[in-house]
């Protein structure tokens, strides 16, 4: 789940993070409103990607009507796809200097990872690729977390590559020590994967302040954050959740692990790597998968049902190849539940299934006499269905 | 021979008196595993088709010398119920569960890591040392005992795969599902070790997928330690897109790294063989064993 | 800083810990109140020490007048010396069993230690040196706190020796789990050195509810709590602080050391271990210690002035022993002082003085010429003000 | 010999730009201490009165090869400091800080004793091995070389005792102040240990106080170790009242625990003899030492 700038930084702000002064808008009056009570601002679109800023997604402005008019101009956009919703209008900053601070997950280590770098303002990825030595890292202890004298040797390694702020390393260690402690507590609070400050704005006073704010929550730890998830469902209604996908809103509603792709062949499986290899395959054929839907453990006609539902809402879907490792159930009731799935839903759309299990060939049989096609083998189903919804007859 | 589980392990399962415990419980003695307890809070004392509960890991190696544990508790209390295990001391760890909060995982992974015990999981399927234990949810008729090492992060794909190999003739030493979860126990790197260790195990089958670098460091070791077997890789998720999480918590493609073509790339130049579809593994699987035999 | 019954009970609701309903009370007409509000109530005395039920500081009634007699009766009680300025009334308990839950400083371990038994509402202590058994404990990981696997082990453990409680052991352990890890972060937020629940009471509903609550803060601590300081004098105002002594109450003010004593010789030193060995001198030569004062390291004029002052409020004291050792300062610049002192607030009691340190010689001069008593030796110094305050000549 | 300090000490001192901690390190080195480095966050790159100041302890111990530190920052910051010692390696860590809360303590303690580092303190004088080293507040001019060792829980007393026994002609191996805090590192049972390891120092004197039980079990390990050297033991507290924190914050008596009456039990049970004052302590002290040389 990932918040929006707006909601991380309310959240920064009250684990005792600067934030500029700010008010959410939603239409140009709004954002005239702001300016008119904080002066000059950045009028920032809301979207749950980067790169807004280079597609126009950003603008500062000095007046009201500036602010109305470009509010506007930002409301109307598309930028990667998102619409936009809403605006964050805040207080422009005066900067000295950009800086980096971020915890992330780091598989490697099985650890978060606090990093700090005098190079903000830009991709952290990309500096770590061309300057490696200017990202500095540490991985806490778990239990303990990073204790200031951590937080303090990591902001002096990342100082001693800018000259410029060596005379005030101290105030800005001191700075970075507590924004530090406190940017970490609010990741473990939040089950955070990432919690990213970039830039973390030096002004000219000394202070530092978030410019930007990322903060995505490992779902498998939603439940512990229902506030959270309620809160992002009120404020933008429950299927733009963070700009979220459509379809993907929809599967998140009924349960379905789904992820939504371009192509035109529908692909469901059980079993996450299953479901992986059946789009690999189809993509092998010469086909494009349209889904990735993982129905999970066994293969009922109820889950069939609502997976199957799920797929054929998109309508760039022109058949579904259905991709079922039996284990102990047997074929033959997973052959039933199919077909009782397409009739209840009244599909016409070409179904391939490939399935194994105990009664693997009166499956089959069940299958062949309903109009289904049946498949042993994973590549022979691929071909199949590649062949059956080639040519566009969607 | 075989690795980390054999007729020797003594199974205690965790949770066993839920839905899912106690059918896999069954499951696992249809197998011929020696599940020897269960542990559910509250219900000591009880007897489940045959089976004593313990209140806690604690009681159930005092009374039954388990070396083993099997945790099938729901994803809050999951984290807990691995580090209990590892604090009672038992050898192996195998956490089925599915949904753990990543920061539980470090938590109980760091944990683990300060005692003797090895965790295999969370969100995997299990193993299996054919003919002599499973612990998890592989579907039992599918294993059979044989040459073949393998080990892989999707449950489904690693069934694939038994099947395949099974019906082609040939049989595992044991089979490790390390789990799709980003933070884990036991990775490739670790089982492939094992392998090394093991002498009947003479080709190694890795099903490998989308997200992080495991599969890549496995490559790395190959090289580095000089592994003797053949390596048979299979890689799914090649036509993933970046940033979605496929299924797997663990399966996503962060930026540019994680790729298929990653960890393809890097498994050739170890010298393993690339399957693209299960037959692929099943025939390059049966070449392997072949010259090994030649 | 050892909070009241009722202010630990605050805190306990505020971290989730079931309390009974109720209501401060400093009057019989609030107690009356609440006697009508909430029924059956129990009254009870808010003192800083225990063992008020058998001085008849508790009452348990029924109507709003036997509340406002019962309230009046004990308002007027001072129980092993503390006076009663508020009662906690709160809803009279149906218990069905009593346990104890509590964490408290483990010196020997270096660690807190969390306790439980099914043996609660009586001390503790006692029951560990009667039934050990009966009293179980972890000792959980200082940045990890207690897992719930080790609160449930410990639980279970604690339980097994209640035959009466093996029915509902699941249910109780589940409770315990949760109290118990409440409890336990609430002690680590507080600095505490004590957190008590005794008794914890298990209703016929089945619910676990604080019977009794005891918070002890770290001292060294309490730069951390300073709104809890603030609410505690506040509350009581500040001599009161807890019922806190009023000699303390006006060390603490001057940011002295001190403890008082029951005795008439006023001691002074510099360190703790010296002042300790300066009170057993004045008993081991037959005299009784007043006090206890430590003016730390130096031993400045206005140190001397301040601690002597303090010490001499305490109409008790006859005469002053202060015992310095001076290190590195001048022992003629120490005795500079001391008459400087005893000068400005016009001190006629008896002053005898031990010192050492570079030109002691000369500040012994200085003493004597000033009329002090002087000393090399502490046990010549110790004989001396036994012998000048012998006889109850203050 | 001598006892976790000598002449091959390099000491840096952590908060060296305050108020107590520049006075100290001129103290220190007035005394012969080497002192290689000061560190204080932010003043990386100063000199001061010719020591070279560090912004960390890493830093610092990189540059100079420090293997003691002196902890001297206030106490809100000195648990970290402990820490940040330990992590960066140093032998011995001496905290002087008094004042530290009781659960920073328990946690420095905890990690400290995962490292190889060792504490002494807080809330301690410190450690003096005359001629050769000293590290803490114990006045320079009292300690001359000699047969005895001395740990003790009060600084004052341990001062008065180094004077007294220094006026009558005996001087120290190495006077170790553990320190008057309820939590802390090293105790009187480690320090024993070491002395008995020093083949010069010929008896110990032991300076203890009110609360805890650290004097019941050093007395319990001199008898089950059957330590060989004289013990004279002053216990100071005798008069304290319980419940009441005597300066110290562990010297606390808690319902009947911790009282000096039991600890003079119990160190006399092991043998050792209970000097009532300082005049005691160095008659005792010269009695055994003359019995040893005899």
């Amino acid at each position: 789940m990932k918040l929006l700038e707006y909601q991380a930084k309310q959240r920064f702000a009250a684990a005792g993070i600067d934030i500029p002064a700010g008010r959410l808008a939603r239409t140009g009056d709004e954002a005239a409103a702001v300016a008119r009570e904080l002066g000059r601002i950045a009028v920032k679109a809301q979207v749950p990607i980067g790169g807004r800023g280079k597609a126009g997604g950003i603008a500062v402005v000095d007046t009201p009507e500036d602010a109305r008019r470009e509010a506007e101009r930002i409301l109307a956009l598309r930028i990667r796809g998102y619409p936009v919703h809403a605006l964050w209008c805040e207080q422009a900053l005066a900067i000295d200097h950009e800086l980096y601070l971020g915890i992330t997950l780091d598989r490697d280590r099985g650890r978060l990872v606090l990093i700090v770098s005098a190079s903000g303002g830009m991709d952290i990825e990309q500096v770590a690729e061309s300057a490696p030595e200017k990202v500095v890292k540490i991985w806490p202890d778990p239990f303990a977390g990073p204790q200031p004298y951590e937080i303090r040797q990591l902001a002096f390694a990342a100082l001693a590559h800018a000259e410029a702020l060596r005379e005030r390393a101290g105030q800005l260690v001191t700075g970075l020590v507590r924004a530090g402690t406190r940017l970490y507590a609010l990741a473990v609070a939040h089950d955070a994967l990432t919690c990213e400050i970039n830039p973390l704005v030096l002004t000219p006073q000394g202070t530092l302040v978030a410019g930007d704010g990322k903060l995505e929550i490992d779902e498998n730890a939603e439940y512990r954050h229902q506030d959270l998830v309620a809160e992002l469902s009120g404020d933008q209604g429950d299927a733009d959740r963070a700009g979220e996908d459509p379809y993907e809103a929809e599967a998140r509603r009924r349960g379905l692990t789904y992820v939504h792709l371009d192509g035109y062949v529908g692909c469901i499986g059980n079993g996450a790597g299953l479901v992986m290899n059946t789009l690999d395959l189809v993509k092998q054929h010469g086909g494009e998968p349209a889904d990735f839907l993982d129905v999970g453990g066994g293969a009922g006609a109820e889950k069939v049902r609502n997976a199957l539902e799920m797929v054929l809402l998109d309508p760039n879907v022109r058949g579904v190849f259905i991709n079922i490792f039996g284990g102990i159930t047997r074929g033959d009731e997973v052959a039933r539940g199919i077909v009782a799935a397409r009739d209840q839903l009244h599909i016409t759309k070409p179904l391939v299934v490939r399935m194994t299990g105990t009664n693997e060939a009166e499956g089959r049989q069940i299958l062949e006499a309903a109009g289904i096609v049946p498949a042993t083998s994973a590549t022979e189903a691929a071909r199949t269905i590649v062949a059956l919804t080639a040519g566009g007859q969607s | 021979m075989s690795v980390l589980v054999d007729s020797n392990s003594r199974v205690i399962v965790q949770g066993a008196t839920g839905k899912e415990g106690r059918f896999h419980t069954a499951q696992m003695r249809a197998f011929g595993t020696n599940v020897v307890g269960g542990v559910s809070p509250g219900k000591g004392g009880a007897d489940q088709d045959g089976v004593p509960i313990y209140n806690t890991v604690t009681d159930a190696v005092a009374a039954t010398g388990a070396n083993v544990a099997g945790v099938f508790v729901p994803p809050p209390f999951a984290a807990d119920a691995i580090m209990e295990a590892a604090a009672a001391g038992v050898a192996l760890t195998v956490c089925i569960t599915e949904g753990i909060p990543v920061l539980d995982m470090i938590r109980a992974t760091a944990f683990v890591k300060s005692t003797g015990t090895r965790l295999l999981g969370a969100n995997c399927p299990g193993i299996v040392t054919p003919a002599q234990c499973k612990v998890g949810i592989i579907p039992n008729h599918i294993n059979k005992p044989g040459p073949v090492g393998i080990v892989g992060r999707s449950g489904t794909l690693t069934y694939e795969v038994i099947q395949g190999l099974g019906l082609a003739g040939m049989g595992q030493t044991t089979s490790v599902g390390v789990g799709g979860d980003p933070v884990m126990g036991l990775r490739f790197v670790d089982v492939l070790r094992l392998f090394a260790g093991d002498e009947e195990t003479r080709v190694v089958v890795m099903i490998g997928e989308i997200g992080g670098s495991d599969e890549e460091d496995a490559a790395a070791w190959i090289t580095a330690s000089g592994f003797a077997k053949p390596v048979v890789a299979f890689i799914s998720g090649r036509t993933a897109p970046p940033g979605k999480r496929m299924g797997h918590a663990g399966a996503i493609i962060s930026g540019n790294r994680g790729t298929a073509q990653s960890k393809i790339e890097a498994l050739t130049a170890a010298g393993a063989a690339i399957a693209d579809t299960i037959e692929d593994v099943v025939r390059l699987t049966a070449e392997r064993l072949e010259t090994r035999v030649a």
